[in-house]
């Protein structure tokens, strides 16, 4: 087993010095998305699903298409000779960057401190661990991390919110520049026209599952957010007059949350929590809300959408 | 435990990685994805210091830690990237002023 | 019986994996490694999700699988379908007058 | 799980194995790829090879959610594809 682990080691380290050093921003991106996808398997072998969830879904998806988006549009001014900026190479420079020495030792420098201290670390082998199998009964949440994220650190994951829609007002407030419509494809269109619908559902199921295993709000509304942007490069009629961005359903998740947050944790006594015996109804519609607020915040960090 | 700890160093690596990609890089793109790379550098150093438990599922604590620091990446990448391109858009420049200069200079 | 079985599928499917990662160490230009990538590994992921279909815990479960294989198999179909055009549009130089036009129906770019 | 015959285990193993190896071979080949588009095929190969080791996987440890992670990769897979393919077809119409 641990062969896999060192070709895995091996292969996230080669594509992430290869996505940096690539010659076009392009070509970085989609080489991020690969790293972003080996790094969900890595996640696997070191026993955490759910960040395996996040990561494919977030980090390579949603991360890697948005690099690419903007990668696409700063080349293209380049190629189509629109720029009066000098005689260009079509990509931005030979090696994309010039090392500076000093620079390098730093960094160098900064790594091997941080590699001495982690090593030097004893691996605290399952304090939190213990003290949350402890307390999960008394959570009536079935899987820990869900637990963890909903319950015992809820006032985390409310912040957490707070701050993706703090981005999401940000974004907004700097208007994207005009997208030119994409030409009709009819395999991707019929293929899309089966596989969003898919997405939707796989979007649903990771929120109900999230309660008893692996899954929940974040990784169901990352896949909420791939299936429509799937659908707005296939050009399918999916929420064509983006109603999911507007900023109703961006900010319903956090509403939602510090409601129940305030008036269940009145009757339960304490600020986020929740009466017993109700504690699985409200996880789920806190969750239900978490999930579509997600997925409409990261359509709408994306951008603006144009229709055909 | 020789299995975690093979994690470390390719951890450290990471962050080494986006840590000169941050330095040397003259694109912001680039920068903004070399920013994401040192991320997944300290995730991977955080629950490799947290072996997983008999069950061989990791600490679940340390999990959520992650996944918010997932979701938090992403929005300071999207707003990373809106800036950049309303920058483009602006300026017809893919590179900040100083990294110009200092690229120009060497 | 079931043993030999997934031993053969799973040998099997080792196989079609190994072919196509050495069509693309091996054949000369992109398409053909596309074309090497989305054949044999697929071929090769369909024999290793019956070899642990037979092994499914539920019907639900071997329901997944199935349901996972089939998605590959439409993903990667259309990825290589969306690839392959890209890059011979980008090998033609001028793409858009030739290869590139849309259907007759679709708006003008 | 105990209620896999004694050989599948190692069997699974092997197979896992064998599928890393492939995936690490196969990423020298497109990262040294010519072409813009043979780094694409990294996401691919990542697509087909990753599904098959997340079910291999599920199956080794028990973990019934690492068949979710799979049907997430399947379905992510395509997504890279496409937004690659558009957002450059775009570039060139312009």
């Amino acid at each position: 087993m641990n062969a896999i682990d060192l070709l895995l080691a091996l292969a996230l380290l080669l594509l992430a010095g290869s996505a940096l050093l690539a010659r076009s921003v392009q070509t970085a991106s989609v080489l991020f998305i690969a790293f972003g996808l080996l790094l969900a398997l890595v996640w696997v072998r070191l026993g955490a699903p759910d960040v395996a969830l996040a990561e494919a879904a977030i980090g390579a998806g949603v991360a890697g298409a948005l690099l690419m988006l903007a990668a696409s549009e700063f080349e293209s001014r380049r190629i189509g000779g629109s720029r009066a900026a000098g005689p260009r190479l079509p990509w931005p420079r030979p090696q994309g960057w010039r090392p500076r020495w000093a620079l390098v030792l730093l960094a160098l420098a900064c790594a091997a401190v941080l590699l001495l201290a982690v090593l030097a670390i004893e691996p605290l082998a399952g304090a939190a661990t213990e003290a949350v199998a402890r307390n999960l009964p008394q959570s009536e949440i079935a899987h820990p991390v869900t637990a963890v994220l909903l319950s015992f650190r809820a006032y985390d994951t409310l912040l957490e919110i707070a701050v993706l829609l703090v981005a999401v007002v940000a974004v907004q407030a700097a208007p994207a520049p005009p997208q030119r419509a994409l030409a009709h494809d009819p395999v991707l269109a019929r293929v899309a026209a089966i596989t969003v619908p898919l997405a939707l559902l796989v979007a649903l199921y990771l929120l109900w599952a999230g309660s008893s295993r692996s899954g929940g709000a974040f990784q169901a509304g990352a896949v909420l957010a791939g299936a429509v942007l799937l659908a707005r490069f296939a050009s399918l009629p999916l929420d064509p007059q983006s109603r999911l961005t507007r900023p109703p359903v961006l900010a319903l998740g956090l509403a939602l949350f510090i409601l129940i947050g305030l008036v269940a944790g009145a009757l339960a006594g304490a600020a986020l929590g929740y009466p017993s015996g109700w504690v699985k109804p409200l996880v789920l519609a806190i969750e239900a809300a978490l999930m579509v607020s997600i997925g409409a915040t990261l359509v709408a960090l994306f951008g603006g959408s144009k229709t055909a | 435990m020789s299995g975690v700890s093979i994690w470390l160093p390719t951890g450290s690596a990471l962050v080494l990685f986006g840590l000169l990609g941050m330095l040397l890089a003259s694109s912001i793109l680039r920068k903004l994805l070399a920013f994401n790379v040192m991320g997944s550098g300290i995730f991977l150093l955080l629950l490799a210091l947290r072996p997983p438990g008999p069950d061989g599922v990791a600490d679940p604590v340390a999990q959520a830690l992650i996944i918010t620091g997932i979701v938090i990446a992403i929005a300071a990448t999207a707003l990373g990237v809106r800036l950049a391109r309303r920058y483009h858009q602006l300026s017809g420049q893919t590179e900040l002023p100083e990294d110009r200069a200092a690229t120009r200079d060497d | 019986m079931l043993e030999a079985l997934t031993w053969l599928l799973l040998a099997l499917a080792a196989l079609f994996f190994s072919a196509g990662t050495l069509g693309l160490l091996r054949l000369p230009d992109t398409l053909s490694r596309i074309h090497a990538l989305t054949k044999a590994d697929n071929l090769g992921l369909g024999l290793a999700a019956l070899a642990l279909l037979l092994h499914a815990e539920s019907w639900a479960a071997a329901a997944q699988i199935g349901l996972i294989w089939l998605l590959a198999l439409a993903a990667s179909a259309t990825s290589g379908y969306l690839i392959a055009r890209r890059c011979l549009l980008e090998s033609h130089g001028t793409p858009a007058s030739t290869l590139g036009a849309p259907p007759p129906g679709a708006p003008p770019p | 799980m105990e209620t896999l015959p004694p050989t599948i285990p190692l069997a699974l193993s092997l197979f896992a194995l064998l599928l890393v190896l492939n995936l690490a071979l196969g990423l020298l080949r497109v990262l040294r790829g010519p072409g813009l588009t043979d780094r694409l095929l990294a996401a691919q190969l990542l697509g087909s090879t990753g599904v098959a080791l997340l079910l291999t996987l599920a199956a080794l440890q028990g973990w019934p959610s690492l068949r979710d992670v799979a049907l997430v990769f399947a379905l992510l897979g395509l997504l890279a594809a496409v937004a690659y393919a558009r957002l450059r077809a775009e570039q060139h119409r312009a």
